[in-house]
């Protein structure tokens, strides 16, 4: 038991840290923004240059051959700048099909998915219907849908594959509140989907590296918020005083770092539970995700606050983390949702 | 204590109410209801004037002015029948509530008579030159400078959230009119045309997407030496007068429009069945305790004649407002889950809930933030030690 | 329409407040404390020289003829020195009385009630059985119930009258955590009952005078806290500058006084809307209990924290405002319980 | 990063666990479970005393001294093992935890033989002389004077807050040993007898109606001039090394009562039907929630071995714990409802659930308030200005 990161560990976080920091720039997300939310030369650099956009993919197949701690990693580095990247979409894509792709499958898709040649989008419905090798049915709120070549989609039990470009695939691409990552209605009539080996495994790892990913971007941005803002504090002069000298403004930032802090152990508590496969690996997962969120939506709505008038300008990047924190807790099941979870594990069963 | 109208009221009521339905039913039909505070401006300044034709602008004015000398039940009663007859947002909100009284309690009969009656009849739509970029929402630390040249005051500064500048044609400057004068000495409250070379209007494109807001740049702007309320000098004194006017019957209607956001959460919860969620009824119910609340503070606040006071109810308005608004926009969020997130166009803009969500960030700001509010209740409410400034 | 206090009203308040100030003093109260819980010679004083004991007794019945705006002020009063007195037991069998009770029980309780000599508590039971004059069944947390005489208890929609001396009638009187209000427990054992005149009158003066009671007693607790808290913190000086002086100590203040001037609205609005017989006066209530709860046990939480070390001493007064709010909380229906009577208003009404 | 154990961990648990187990079911059933501190005292030193016989009562010390040189794994191990084993509070806390930690940091060898093995066998308890009444948490405020005579320190002052003073041996004072000097300099920390007639405690009963904090009176109190920490003036230098062990390992067993408490509040939920409630289970989740990511931060903060570094988990693990357990008092009150606030007996003495709601209020004072948390918090952990000192 060493709660603590090893060398290695250290030197990805490092280096994705460094990365974004360099390449995901406000102009750059900005240009994104206004087109479909991928700055595609970021995602080109990260999956080629960086080599990180499977770093959850087993060797063998072309992967790193890490574990979702250092996938947390990578996300978390991407929150922190609001990077707009695919990123969740190929990695929710890959881990489902390592997990229970057919060996075709993985054959086709990996490599381009780790590339970054192609993109991959996930979304659900529960009545949608499945026969002969053709798929019918509404699947809403794709993250960045819009600009998918593959899709992969849970229909109830079953998990598909689908191609974007497939006949009987209409995929709209709404403006969405976070334009870094715009959702889109896939509609499906007849089109052709191939079913996944292992239907249970494939729609775990979606659920599993959605969650975690959501989590630790959520970890970063929050960090991010309060690093910024701290920084505003010391340079901002109200009153004829520095706003961080005002002692309300400090306990306000403080009050972020203790949340800050949990949100940290909580995103690698549940990376490595699932790493280890622990016992506490569902219960980890979904306090990830409802503290992560709820932690950075308070953070981003402070990063406002604390900024004063400029804060609330889209001039100001504090609203391109606001929005995604928004979008963040509302993604996957909301925090009540998760909660309601948390308490069916803790009071439901039999004592 | 007594909270029931009387019968009078009640025919007032009738009156009012008569009237606004029929201009909503009929001439005025296209405009009703619409949300947005920078839509269809010509159509609102005919709307605005409308009001005025039939003495219905300015109702708490004195009858010599315009207005209708209205009870504070009266007034209560045209914001409620306001809201309920889906009359839009008065353009010219900052004019009659707040240059107008404000120019009512300091001017001079000839100010009187140049000014209001361009307010009472809607030909003149006014916006307010307070903040300045640096200074915030410090009043005392505008740089924004004024001299006295060949019978002009002439103005050199910038100033920020001027909300909705882009389609004013009047502004009230705070400016430093006594050079090197520091703090709340030396200002003083000039009243000046937009339409003049010296003036230029900058949007600010908000979080929203929207550019309610403004920056506006003062070069060499000018207003005539008796463009003054108060004397030089008397500023802070007059802007302060302002801010109490703020927290006047202007309220009520802010409040109609609560009311209206508020019904359009529920109307959606019930709608999408989050109307059944224990914990969203919760919420629901502590927004409508909060709002009710709110019209009782404001009634609180209002039946005290002397605005001067301080008065707990009207020290604590803004923050309670701003903090219930957020509040509403964050369970309207909730109530519509990841749907609110989707724009209805291909533009990026938002619908009456989701912009509440957006735009409520900005209310804990502008006015002085919740921050800036809580010193001033510790300090004038409660008599704690002032907060020291730095030295400037 | 006139939100504000005629001269009458704030003659009253004054009275009322000044005779608590001078004669509930904390020895007074920790005397009672230590016994059952009523000050006998406050009680005495407040009901036959102040003369409030019948504040909305009507004047034929011995009363001072006014409403429960008045009422409230007294109780206001009475709880921002959380004065040991039974008067919100008398008050709810009074006003119960004049509202449903018979000419003969009117009669026999009212001047004992408004004179002080008889106490009176209330309570209720949903499996309680009444026939023949006779009435069994336990009835749980009567305020003060140990010291009562009367008994106006709620079984069912039944209201019903016992005495406390009769034959069949048990009271065990409990330690309670608010020591100025202890609970009992009445067990009846084919005790003698009689039925008021119209038991939807008695039983919904018993809810309105109960609630107003509370919530007015909390609004003055409430501003108690914040006022004694504001006097410590101009005097207490730590780090060498008075504590008040620290801006977040003088937040939290303001937080308070934010939610203090909304409970001021939520008690006085409710008041009058019972008194005007208004159609939010259902809503008005359930908005006064729940809001003023919460305030007074928000107020009397940061009155603890914000005396620091000595704020949780037995010797200090503040847990006496603490223990009182929370009593407040779980009396007559929680906050969540009473949320949910609103939203039930609101929402499930036909549109 | 790894969070499962060894082998040679899951072996370490089987012994401590079943040791523990067997003297929870055997000669020590009797004080099996009690959960108020100050209950059975003569028993509890029994059991510190069979701890100690059998080489448990310091595992984390070297085996020089007593102890195990147990890992960080082993401690957790046997954390959780001491709690379901039952076993009650270590009443040597503050000894075993703090001044034994301190001890081996700055202690000579000969103080190491003379105070540690009174510790780790359980014959001499201590208590913690910080706080003074007019100083509260500003330890670099302290008045309590020392001054050498005749090869002794005599020391005159008075402590409060001291923690189970009324049945504790050894006391440590922080005192200003240099006459004259301000703040953090000049202050010595001193080991003393509590047995003298210059030591005086009297206890301060609390809101939940019992006395485990005190005032203790120095009055001439006397120890040898070489029962002192460090140098003469290096006070304050060892007080903040002792506060940080305050932040080790014994968080975990802090923990361990944690975990027991809210599994209390949850079996009350299942009996009386509130496991149903929706809102009730919001708050058990988030009870839930929070009570793992303590483990997880406290894992953090223990596998950085450097304490003296600022570490964010270990930084806000007080606040973080103090909200926990308000938070868990106030839902124990919501879960039991009514019923909770009646005792079980003619005292005014309450169950394990009712006193958290009680004592946790005081949670949030002692050890430094929240306010003083966030201070350090903002300052040390952020780079925040520091909070200016008034003129003392």
């Amino acid at each position: 038991m060493e709660f603590a990161f090893t060398e290695e560990q250290v030197m990805i976080a490092d280096t994705a840290r460094g990365f974004f920091a360099e390449h995901a720039t406000s102009a750059r997300t900005r240009a994104a923004m206004a087109a479909d939310g991928i700055d595609r030369e970021l995602w080109s650099s990260f999956c080629n240059e960086l080599g990180l956009a499977g770093v959850g993919v087993p060797e063998a197949l072309g992967g790193a051959g890490l574990g979702m701690v250092e996938f947390a990693l990578i996300a978390e580095a991407a929150g922190a700048q609001v990077a707009a990247l695919p990123l969740m979409g190929n990695a929710r894509a890959a881990h489902a099909l390592v997990a229970g792709g057919t060996p075709e499958q993985q054959a086709r898709w990996l490599p381009a998915l780790v590339s970054g040649e192609s993109i991959a989008t996930s979304a659900s419905s529960q009545d949608a219907s499945f026969s002969n090798g053709k798929l019918s049915g509404t699947f809403r709120f794709a993250p960045h849908g819009g600009s998918a070549d593959l899709l992969l989609l849970t229909a109830g039990e079953q998990c598909l594959v689908v191609e974007a470009s497939a006949p009987g695939v209409a995929v709209t691409a709404h403006v969405t509140m976070d334009q870094t990552r715009p959702l889109a209605t896939i509609v499906l009539n007849n089109a052709p989907a191939e079913t996944v080996a292992d239907h249970a495994a494939a729609n775990r790892a979606l659920d599993v590296t959605g969650l975690i990913c959501l989590a630790a971007e959520a970890l970063g941005g929050a960090q991010a918020a309060l690093d910024r803002t701290v920084a505003y504090s010391k340079e901002r002069v109200q009153f004829g005083r520095a706003i961080g000298s005002f002692q309300a403004y400090k306990h306000r930032l403080a009050d972020m770092m203790i949340e800050i802090e949990q949100a940290r152990s909580a995103v690698y508590w549940a990376a490595c539970a699932i790493d280890e496969g622990s016992d506490e690996a569902q219960i980890a997962l979904h306090s990830a995700k409802a503290f992560c969120a709820d932690t950075f939506h308070m953070c981003a709505g402070n990063m406002i606050q604390l900024h004063g008038g400029i804060g609330f300008t889209w001039e100001h990047d504090a609203h391109l983390f606001f929005k995604r924190a928004r979008s963040i807790l509302s993604m996957l099941g909301d925090s009540q949702w998760h909660r309601e979870q948390i308490a069916a594990l803790v009071l439901d069963q039999a004592a | 204590m007594k909270l029931g109208f009387s019968a009078e009221d009640e025919a007032f009521r009738a009156e009012c109410a008569g009237w606004l339905q029929a201009q909503m039913a009929g001439p005025f039909a296209d405009i009703r209801g619409i949300p947005n505070l920078c839509d269809e401006i010509p159509r609102r300044k005919e709307w605005e004037q409308q009001l005025a034709a039939d003495r219905w602008s300015c109702i708490g004015w004195p009858a010599a002015w315009g207005g209708r000398d209205a009870t504070l039940a009266q007034q209560v009663i045209f914001a409620e029948e306001y809201a309920r007859a889906g009359a839009p947002n008065r353009i010219n909100h900052i004019g009659v509530e707040l240059a107008g009284p404000t120019i009512l309690a300091f001017g001079s009969e000839a100010q009187k008579a140049q000014y209001l009656p361009d307010i009472v009849a809607g030909r003149k739509i006014w916006c307010q030159g307070y903040s300045e970029p640096g200074a915030g929402s410090d009043l005392a630390n505008v740089k924004t400078k004024a001299r006295l040249e060949d019978g002009d005051w002439v103005v050199d500064g910038q100033k920020v959230w001027t909300s909705l500048a882009h389609y004013s044609d009047m502004i009230f400057v705070v400016a430093r009119s006594e050079e090197g004068s520091k703090g709340p000495k030396g200002l003083s409250f000039l009243l000046m045309d937009m339409d003049q070379p010296g003036v230029e209007v900058r949007p600010i494109r908000q979080i929203n997407g929207e550019a309610e807001f403004n920056e506006t740049f003062l070069t060499e702007a000018r207003c005539p030496a008796d463009a003054m309320l108060g004397a030089a000098g008397d500023g802070w004194k007059v802007a302060m007068a302002l801010l109490a006017f703020e927290r006047g019957v202007s309220t009520l209607g802010q409040q109609m429009q609560f009311r209206n956001e508020l019904d359009a959460v529920i109307a959606a919860a019930r709608t999408n069945g989050k109307a059944a969620d224990p914990i969203i009824r919760q919420r629901i119910a502590q927004a409508e305790i909060g709002l009710r609340l709110m019209r009782y503070g404001a009634l609180r606040m209002l039946s005290n004649t002397d605005l001067s006071d301080i008065d707990g109810a009207a020290l604590t308005y803004k923050i309670q407002w701003a903090k219930w608004r957020r509040d509403l926009g964050e369970l309207a969020m909730d109530v519509l889950g990841q749907e609110a997130e989707i724009a209805a166009s291909n533009h990026y803009e938002w619908g009456v809930l989701p912009n509440i969500y957006l735009y409520s960030r900005s209310d804990t700001i502008y006015g002085g933030t919740n921050q800036i509010q809580r010193n001033l209740i510790a300090e004038r409410g409660l008599g704690m030690p002032r907060e020291p400034r730095g030295i400037s």
